[in-house]
């Protein structure tokens, strides 16, 4: 549970505020973190009667990392992920319409439905993608911030991580190369704690900010549960990083609320319910800014429908899109394998694709 | 005989051997406290306590050199990969340790491992989830390569790889888990690597396949039979050792054969069995051996286009029916 | 046309593509400082200052992912690989990244990446350190793979590749680096990737080969010619894209052809390169596609055993008079 | 330089010594390290007149690394190595003949003329070989470190590295899992500040203990120019390893004072013939241990030309057995690929091995 305390309230530009923050900034973080949420609910759904199909891992109670982290950041920064990477998407400005069709697997969706829930893509908008090799994207991170230091521009990579990413080779591969070369990079690791089954504490002795300061890359801690708090470490963090300050590595605290993809069960061999109740009753980060705003008069019950209400429209909208969206053409399949169809020789080997 | 899953033949076989032999352990990732990922390994944590079955970090090059190592000074590891597509991150250690150590220490030092998990596609995983990892394992010699398709197979063949005292990784159907059929009762049922099996009889042309692919031969192969073709559908079960006795007798019968597989066509097995043939058959033929392999492209997510993408039945017909020239 | 080394036309493949190009940068282990292990990098660090030209840590893995992300957004890495045995360790981002970004990405994230260095064997390195690595890059699609053979070749295909927006493997030959031959002084000679080269022509039989190996098929083309046999020698060159039509051309005309090969049998090129005149020249064959590749066993270290392991022309001239049945 | 401090004179046993050492047991030392520094020459001798080939790296000036870790081993306990193992190899007691024979590529050599330099075995002594994947031995080091706490034997394994190993992934790997499961073995890095031409401290923000027990592997650092310092630690450390105390890791400082391998010049591109002129006059383990005993009177110039005479003795009959030896045979090579040949199917496909 995050600390209470970290919220002041008081003043900004001439209204009243939470940790630093205007109401109408507070309200923005509501209804994204609200978004989110309501589009997991969908996608759960679209999951259980069968329009959804493959691994499916939501985001459901991490809310807080996506708003927290990503919202600080200019379009033309890279965001770069794991399968888990809806609310991540949304955060960077990826469409809704896309997001959902491409978990429906349509050509409208954001990698033309060949992607699905785990290979999101939105370059235009700065979402590096969903990656399914656990670690995977770290060496990709890495590359990407050696181009924006390669270029000399002033962007950001923000790589986001599990919590069983750090035992990963190429993760520590990747730290070192971003601490020697001083790359405008931050690891973020999502920790919600376990990866599938196995809790970070059987497979680590250490702390995972141990691990990264031991290449040289500054390491902090940060509990999204409380996503002004999370807003405001990253807000500074990017600020240092943009101006040349080199990687940084974050530890996001979270709780998934539900199992690890839809066919892992919330609660059982590796958790107990009570454990799950527990977390989601009282470390819920959408509840959390909520009361927050309640106490300071900083919302009220219908502001909070009405909010509540905006974004079930959008999620909804986006069923609809995509279920009326049409499916990718087989053609497109072997368009899509090299970039360049070399005037001379054969690149597919299968008879149907030349 | 029991009515077993693949899934629980595999489970058989792993208590079986572990009974067996103490040096025999298995480690992975979720293979423990969870039961293994797709519940092959369920109850052992149990039965044989947390030495011998071994949750691991997602750490695939680490602990696959774990295995290596402790084979090296006698021990039985079992390396689960929780699919072999993430064994890519290990392959260094399979190919320039694993089965290189016993050729680099002039025959001192042999690494009796086994390396399991399941391969190819399952359902609408994408591109990454999605690959049959033959190739990576068979190009090097010191590997050893055994891809069961039955339950029987799967605890036959399983055993025998545990028992043997070479690398061998066990490449299982990610599909076939839940798939049921006989298996002997016998506590020491054991089947030796390198026998193909004739899953069906026929002279007119033969589908030579291995692992999950063998069922879709079965499937092509009933199709024909009702427009009067009779195919054998020879499952090669293990890729190394190869049955190729098993492959000339089949081609020598028929004069005519297909190699339907799961993979890509480049460099996918196939290719080494056409050869074969083509190096000590050749006489035999009267058509030319033709392939049916996955789509030579990453595999996609949306369900149709899969369905595409992966070799089924009536593309097997068509090509049985392209080397019959009908 | 000037006399170079092998080395100095990738060297000056690598100096004008990097001064017609900004986006084009190269890192890997001792690249910069030290010239490169085997000096093809050589004063390009002097030349483009130490962004352009980066040594790395030994860390395979990170900065071949590295080379896919900087890759992502725009910028044309080049990754040297000390040699691709090492590259093992990396085959993970190549795989699962690489290959797969523009499939999974639905058209939007292509991989100008060219990923180069030493395969094959040179001279007693023992068995880590000396393999053909071919296959592993194959089997994939999303990956094109490039073997020049002569100096020409090295620096015509290089320029090529990195201006391909695609991701190249771009094997090298240890042992070529200091063959010497012509190379056109055109600063913008390219050699286009699919095209194979008859580098010597006859009509009796076909040598399809790739790599450092033709320089021995033309030996044992020549060894032939004494005997009254004169082959055709077929340098793939590029081996995907494949020149299917030059492979299909030399064999309708000799009707008789092997592959020779540097690596291993199970799934080595030729594996492929067989099932394709099977597939598609089967008409055309008077005798049976032979192979000859290196012993299907781990390199020896000893001089004598690896000189008998490695393909030499002597086994050339034997497999083409067993396809001439003389 | 080592601290000459570490060295106090005094009396082991009834009789003078040095740091705590009998003569007896300093005069091995000096011997041992004697017997590389010969036998490592006669190496470079036996390359630049051919009868070597391939790789070759020399363990000149790193004597005190060998000496002072694997001396303190029992017969069975693990050795494993990089391809730079030479004095490692004889340390742990394989016989200097059978070492040469197998740089000569001969058949009675220690892996049947088949692996050369880099791949030297001897599983009857624990030594485990040469390998030459840089950072490769570490997984093969937890899995027999694994091997030992699985069957509860008091053993402990010891895993050479290079300093630049520390760059790959799979050691952190293997250090975190030594961590986690407290496993009785000890990585040892030869530090001799380079990686083929790169300085460590290039490619390296932080120090590589901070590395090491960032994953919670206690981590020291010993200078090796001084054997008996070296030998004590270690001695101290696998004491503690082998009652269960867990992993270790050593930095072990040393110096290398000829090329990387034979093809590599002394100095030249990345280092100064001044700098490989002063570790060498200033550096050196070997005179740095005479002088300690020459001025401890514990050696007299006739004593130490004895020893050097009975080392040079044990080398030269090595290369007259080496050039003696018989080639091995073909046939050897396929029998050692796989060590069981299924009754059933073909295993070699190159119609030459059947
Ligand atoms: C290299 C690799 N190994 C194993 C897997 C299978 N796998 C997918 S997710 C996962 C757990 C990852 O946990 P964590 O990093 O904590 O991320 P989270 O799912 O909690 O967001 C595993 C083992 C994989 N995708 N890639
Ligand atoms: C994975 C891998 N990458 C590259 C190489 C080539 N290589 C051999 S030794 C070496 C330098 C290693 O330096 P270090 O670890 O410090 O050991 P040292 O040689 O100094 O003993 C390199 C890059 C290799 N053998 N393996
Ligand atoms: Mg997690
Ligand atoms: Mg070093």
């Amino acid at each position: 549970m995050a600390e209470t305390e970290t919220v002041a309230v008081g003043v900004v530009d001439g209204g009243p505020a939470l940790g630093g923050f205007s109401k109408e900034k507070l309200v923005e973080f509501l209804r994204q973190m609200l978004l989110y949420r309501r589009f997991e609910e969908k996608a759960e759904e679209g999951y259980a009667i069968g329009k959804i199909g493959g691994f499916c891992h939501l985001h459901i109670g991490q809310e807080g990392a996506a708003a927290g982290c990503i919202l600080p950041l200019r379009q033309d920064d890279y965001v770069i992920s794991s399968y888990r990477s809806h609310t991540q998407a949304l955060a960077k400005g990826l469409s809704p319409n896309a997001i959902m069709a491409e978990l429906y697997g349509k050509a409208s969706g954001t990698s033309g439905g060949v992607g699905g829930s785990m290979h999101m893509f939105g370059p235009d908008t700065g979402f590096m993608g969903g990656h399914g090799i656990v670690g995977g994207q770290a060496g990709l991170a890495l590359g990407m911030a050696w181009a924006i230091h390669y270029r000399g521009g002033g962007q950001v990579c923000v790589c986001f991580l599990g919590d069983a990413a750090v035992n990963q080779g190429g993760f520590h591969e990747s730290m070192n190369m971003a601490a020697i070369w001083g790359l405008p990079v931050i690891f973020v690791v999502e920790n919600n704690a376990y990866g599938m089954g196995t809790k970070f504490t059987r497979m680590s002795e250490t702390e995972m900010v141990q691990k990264a300061a031991s290449h040289g890359v500054p390491a902090t801690v940060v509990n999204a549960e409380d996503v002004l708090a999370t807003y405001a470490h990253f807000d500074g963090l990017i600020e240092l990083v943009r101006q040349g300050g080199g990687p940084q590595f974050v530890d996001v605290e979270c709780y998934r609320f539900k199992g690890h993809s839809m066919s892992d069960p919330v609660s059982g061999t590796y958790r107990s319910k009570e454990e799950v109740e527990e977390w989601t009753e009282n470390s819920d980060p959408i509840k959390y800014l909520r009361d927050r705003m309640f106490s300071a008069d900083l919302l009220t019950g219908e502001e909070l429908d009405a909010i509540d209400q905006e974004v079930r429209g959008i999620v909804d909208a986006a069923v609809e899109f995509a279920e009326v969206a049409p499916e990718p053409e087989v053609e497109t399949l072997y368009k899509n394998v090299y970039s360049e169809i070399n005037p001379h020789g054969r690149l597919f080997f299968d008879g149907r694709g030349q | 005989m029991a009515q077993l899953t693949y899934r629980d033949a595999l489970n058989q076989a792993l208590v079986e051997e572990m009974e067996r032999d103490e040096s025999v352990f298995m480690l992975g990732e979720e293979v423990a406290e969870y039961d293994g990922a797709y519940k092959v390994s369920k109850g052992l944590l149990e039965r044989f306590g947390d030495k011998r079955i071994k949750d691991t970090p997602i750490s695939e090059l680490g602990f696959a050199g774990l295995g290596v190592g402790a084979a090296m000074v006698g021990l039985r590891p079992i390396v689960e990969f929780m699919t072999f597509n993430f064994s890519i991150l290990a392959l260094d250690q399979v190919i320039n340790s694993a089965s290189k150590m016993l050729s680099m220490s002039g025959g001192q030092i042999n690494i009796p491992l086994v390396l399991r998990g399941p391969s190819g596609a399952a359902l609408q995983l994408g591109a990454q989830h999605s690959q049959a990892c033959e190739t990576w394992y068979l190009h090097a010699p010191g590997v050893k390569v055994v891809t069961p398709s039955t339950p029987a197979d799967a605890k036959g063949l399983l055993k025998s790889a545990i028992r043997d005292n070479d690398p061998v990784a066990f490449m299982e159907g990610e599909l076939l888990y839940n798939v049921k059929g006989e298996v002997p009762d016998d506590d020491d049922f054991i089947i030796p690597l390198g026998v193909a099996d004739l899953k069906r009889e026929g002279g007119d042309v033969s589908i030579i396949t291995h692992g999950s692919m063998a069922h879709v031969a079965l499937q092509a192969a009933k199709q024909l039979e009702k427009e009067g073709i009779e195919a054998d559908v020879l499952d090669l079960r293990s890729l190394r050792p190869l049955d190729v006795d098993a492959i000339l007798a089949t081609v020598a019968k028929t004069n005519r054969a297909i190699y339907l597989e799961e993979g890509w066509p480049y460099l996918g097995v196939g290719a080494q069995i056409v050869s074969i043939i083509m190096e000590e058959a050749f006489d035999d033929l009267d058509a030319p051996v033709l392939r049916v392999t996955q789509a030579d492209i990453p595999m996609p997510y949306n369900k149709k286009l899969e369905i595409w993408a992966k070799p089924g039945a009536s593309r097997v017909v068509e090509a049985c029916k392209r080397v019959l020239y009908v």
